[in-house]
């Protein structure tokens, strides 16, 4: 088990920092979507590429890598696709047809996936997806449907004939959603769907972006305590305070731990990957809304108004929880699989 | 009048005249306006306050019979709360008579619409370390600087304003508190929005602002004791009004939630169990202290632990919903989506939760307190707001 | 609804207290029983009848009278079956045969009450009782049992013939338990069984004994913090000590809270009294045992001495908290009764 | 030799030599004491310390290679462990060379057991406030006073006693660390009581116990600097456990739950997957920490959060299980009775968690220090122990 990072990942780290913090910084985080950005990721940084296949254009690298960028655009609040990409690339490295990872792989497309299962009848797919990330930029997007070879992966063009997209507002200010409409929309199949391992495999990933969340909020406040005074003195030398970052930190080491472990499991140890991926969601879902909350509340009021980023990361902390369920489905699994 | 006469009344004069559609304020402040002066003429607002400055004179007992009638309503007085329920206390406690006179009359009958001015950027929980200046110049003092999170202050016609008078002393020592003309130019009120996006709060910025001395409130640099009777008034509305509001319109309570969430998993309902037993306890907690002002003990600083509660409460209750209800509650246009944006209000506003601790942790439980460096030295020397 | 104490119910408390101050004191309880304290507890204050009713020779009073004397048994960790008693007597105003209230009234007698259902052939009952409260210590035993007659209640002398009695060591050094078998003791019918009722009233006699605990503990470790220096300052001052204590007053306010509202529920508004005692178990239980540990953590390593008190109080609470089941009973039973 | 080689032998030494029995204490010291003997004999004790003061000379990768192979089974080297981990290598850092050449080798092949006393009744996390005096005499010194907490005292030859020697001066600056011989008539060793009724610590009175000079450790009133020596061996000692002990004996670890527990209740099924989250994510945790180590980057600080999380753990598990057993779990004898009691210790043991939390703030995350009053007022002027 491998649970510190590599020479190679580290500098891995140190590239997509920096890039962030010029490109991306969090001033511009709050004005959504810049696919400048977004493109100098792919061309730069050939960040989408990372778990894509060498065969396929892209890096070959594995989850271990992949979770070290997203905690890098999940601590500077990445608006746009690039996680639902990232969703998407893990995705196809399961099914049969992977033709799609070249375009991902070489930056021209931005894709999402959904779960929500379509009809499919041949050469279409037709359904409603209430809430699909990123829906409104991804080029692609990936869905399982039903037709007559039983329950297939499929790929639409999001720009195709038949889809309709609608924006949804969402709590996270950071990154949308929308509601999809696929009437009899083109789509190609991929193969079958697989029967496991994609979930699992997505799970991970989110889990890798929420440890960035909690890190850069707990950075935020850490910092800010040590400015910030009141009563003659900095607000970070009351045990009041002090004593709740520690505790943060505390969240934040095993957060870590975990993410490294999961992401070991899903490189190297398969059988490990469903109990890793569900500690996972369960541990870190939960710890990061917890950092993210109590970074914003002990920013006192000025955490509280419109202008301060702290609600950026409470929100997008929050929207990560429920992102692929209500929590509880986690711990639930975790029973299953601990045979409880 | 005894006292069932005294409610009798009151429930017709309400049946009669409270407004009937929830938001009356929609339509701007002249229908509030217009209620108000109706309220007053009738004799119900300012119940109990001095009859020589516009007061009805009367007892406790008469508000209390009136606020339980009143509570079947929702009365239009949002706007005037902050002057009936500090400001104009502050006036009558330590005012003068010729301030009281001008002053006390037209706030109770909605004539005139009162703010607050203490807090500032780098002065909140710690409202001593205040930055804005007055400097005194002949009759009058010239004011500068910068106040924020000030309810309804875009309506206002006059501010209590706590300014910086001397920096040669200790913080404490140095402050003089007045009454300054909002309407005055050099006064800027800009919106200040919250996380939730509502502008809810201004900042206001004072650019040479004059006072006349006779609108000091106050000895000069007497200004911090002056401040401590608003902040009690303030404490004791807030206190009055916890536990007061229902849970209907909260898409967190128990009873909205329970609608949509599944409650045929055990583990959903076993969350709603421990969401009504920690809003039992609350509740319970709410009534016990209710119960005991009516016998004439007061809560004083225990009535902070139940809004350190009433905090905990709100957050866990808008984490929990949204928990239970999934991706759903993070559409923006969600309820749960709104209560978890607006769940962090309720412990940053009226002093933080660690605050609200140090409060019952001092004064409720006698602890010793923390050895403070802000006490003697002179403000010009003491470290403030945000710096390295 | 009545939430406050009566002028007669503080002079209630004062008198106990008052009295227990002097005949019970902290360092006698964990001495264990003292059958002289007990009598003078039947003699002078009349307490175990305190909720018989006047025609049994008691004092007629209601489970708020007698809250607030269990309050102070329990802050006192007072030794024996006083307790055990006072359940009986609760349980025996639910049946018909009231003729044993007398001798508690008189304080002739100390009594216990077990829930475990025994077999009855119309004279004797038998069968085993693994963990019953004070079972050394009490005169009689009513027990629930299955006779020809369906489930009746039960009254056996434990002195008599048939009675196994073998001491139980426990957890709470300061209340005992035993075990209690049964061959063919005789019994006498109090009635039959009620079909609900008695398990509520102790449950929520119970809770006022552990309010009592919990303000005991919570006031022994604020006195400490008030006098214990560390690094030059009490270690009150100290924000991380402090703002735990403030934590364990809101507990307190809430747990008094719901005490009262459940002593007034058993007495006033019987409809309520199921959701009430269901209440006062799930959550006094729980934050007694919680003030209770963090007091004795915030002690230091004194706390964890076996002379000093604080672990009489943490194995009180921990014992009381698991007395009538393991607490999720409590919970689901709010489930069931809130229609969940 | 390497490290493969090395293994190998330390692997079959083990074998042939490592105790089968569980508890060889059971018979006194004379067993652990031969077989501390063996163990230095072969090599094994004292892989890392100076050969020139008896120990081997080899590098942190034998030490780990043999902890690692040790691992599996139980040695009896409980006994010895302060010696080992604590004032052995004090005294190599700091010792003069004549006491390195008297106490080391002793130490090592477990001929002489050693205790540290620097705990008292009034100095418990604030160990620098401590009252035990040393007043010269001469030659000697001679000592007054009473230290708790000690474990092995009443086997043990020598003790590692920090004292004070000066109370003119703040509380750091008056301190002298001296080596006791714990044999000495004026030593009382009393057994102390945890509150699970064992009798694991002792407390130690000192009555005109006199120490020649050349015991003195360290100069005279630089006691503070050679304690922090032995606190940080004894900070790594413990992180180096931590995380190592197995759950197989613990009632309340998961492992054990799941066997006496209802699962059938999905509630009860929750409980435990809370369980399997909070354990796992401690284990992962000591995992990457221990990694770390190995790669060569020390842990420093972060392990107060290891011990921090441990103690809120053990004190949760035990919780736990005695609410999912129920009734049971209140006998005596019932595993999870015994667990419930011994829960506090690992708070309590090696700092609270108020200490850990401190640690954690300051040297992890830097956060500003807590202002202090008691580093510049002479120790006469302070306030220390238990007083109004």
């Amino acid at each position: 088990m491998k649970l510190v990072l590599s020479q190679e990942q580290q500098e891995l780290r140190a590239a997509v920092r920096g890039y962030l913090s010029t490109a991306s910084p969090l001033s511009k985080a709050r004005q959504g979507y810049d696919p400048q950005v977004y493109t100098r990721l792919n061309g730069e940084l050939g960040l989408p590429g990372l778990v894509v296949p060498e065969e396929y254009g892209g890096s070959g690298a594995g989850m271990a890598e992949l979770a070290v960028v997203l905690e890098e655009t999940g601590a500077a609040l990445l608006p746009g696709p690039f996680l639902a990409t990232a969703f998407t690339a893990l995705a196809l490295t399961q099914v049969p047809d992977k033709e799609l990872l070249s375009g991902i792989a070489e930056g021209r497309i931005a894709a999402t996936i959904d779960g929500a299962e379509l009809t499919h009848d041949g050469a279409a797919v037709s359904g409603v997806l209430p809430r699909t990330l990123s829906g409104m930029e991804a080029d692609v997007l990936v869905v399982p449907a039903h037709g007559a070879d039983g329950l297939v992966m499929t790929a639409v063009e999001l720009a195709g004939p038949g889809v309709t997209r609608t924006p949804l507002e969402t709590l996270d200010l950071t990154r949308g959603q929308a509601l999809v409409t696929l009437d009899a929309a083109p789509a190609r199949v991929l193969g079958p769907a697989p029967e496991s391992g994609i979930l699992d495999r997505l799970r991970v990933a989110l889990a890798a972006e929420q440890l960035g969340v909690m890190r850069a909020a707990l950075d935020a406040i850490v910092a800010y305590a040590k400015v910030r005074v009141a009563f003659g003195r900095y607000i970070g030398s009351y045990q009041g305070v002090k004593h709740k970052l520690a505790d943060m930190h505390c969240k934040l080491e095993q957060a870590e731990s975990i993410v490294r472990y999961a992401a070991w499991a899903t490189d190297e140890s398969p059988a490990d990957l469903p109990e890793a991926a569900a500690l996972a969601q369960a541990y870190v879902g939960r710890a990061c809304f917890e950092v993210a909350r109590d970074h914003l509340l002990l920013h006192g009021g000025i955490g509280y108004t419109w202008e301060h980023d702290a609600h950026l990361f409470y929100k997008r902390a929050k929207a990560n929880e429920v992102l692929l369920g209500p929590p509880r489905i986690h711990r639930a699994r975790l029973a299953q699989l601990l045979e409880l | 009048m005894n006292l069932a006469e005294y409610r009798r009344a009151a429930r017709a004069w309400l049946q009669e005249n409270a407004p009937s559609d929830d938001h009356p304020e929609a339509d701007g402040l002249t229908r509030v306006k217009e209620f108000m002066a109706k309220l007053y003429d009738a004799g119900y607002s300012g119940i109990t306050w001095p009859e020589q400055w516009g007061g009805q004179g009367l007892t406790q007992a008469e508000e209390r019979v009136f606020a339980e009638e009143a509570r079947h309503y929702t009365l239009p007085t949002n706007v005037f709360m902050i002057g009936l329920g500090m400001t104009g206390p502050t006036i009558v406690d330590r005012g003068t008579d010729a301030q009281r006179a001008r002053f006390i009359r037209p706030l109770l009958r909605g004539e005139e619409i009162w703010c607050q001015l203490f807090s500032e950027p780098g002065a909140g929980s710690d409202v001593a370390s205040l930055q804005t200046r007055a400097v005194r110049d002949g009759d009058q003092w010239i004011v500068n600087g910068q106040k924020v999170w000030t309810s309804v202050a875009h309506h206002a016609d006059w501010g209590l304003l706590l300014a910086r008078t001397d920096v040669d002393v200790p913080k404490h020592k140095g402050l003089t508190m007045f009454v300054i003309d909002m309407h005055h130019p050099g006064v800027t009120v800009r919106p200040l929005k919250d996380m939730s996006g509502r502008a809810n709060f201004n900042e206001i910025f004072f650019d040479n602002v004059p006072i006349p001395d006779e609108h000091r409130v106050g000895e000069v640099n007497d200004g911090w004791s002056v401040a401590v009777t608003t902040l009690l008034h303030e404490r004791l509305s807030i206190s009055a009004g916890v536990g007061m509001g229902g849970q209907k319109d909260n898409p967190a309570s128990l009873e909205a939630l329970r609608e949509v969430v599944d409650t045929s998993d055990p583990l959903v309902r076993d969350e709603l169990v421990e969401l009504h037993i920690r809003s039992r306890a609350l509740a319970l907690f709410n009534q016990r202290l209710a119960q005991e002002t009516k016998a004439g003990i007061f809560p004083g600083a225990r009535g902070s632990a139940a809004k350190l509660l009433l905090a905990e409460l709100a957050m866990y209750q808008a984490d929990l919903g949204t928990r239970l209800v999934g991706p759903e509650a993070a559409l923006a246009d969600h309820p749960l989506a709104r209560a978890i944006s607006l769940a962090p209000g309720m412990a940053l506003g009226g002093g933080t939760n660690e605050i609200m601790r140090n409060i019952v942790g001092d004064r409720v439980l006698g602890l010793p307190p923390e050895p403070r460096v802000d006490k003697t030295v002179p403000f010009k020397d003491l470290k403030v707001g945000t710096q390295a």
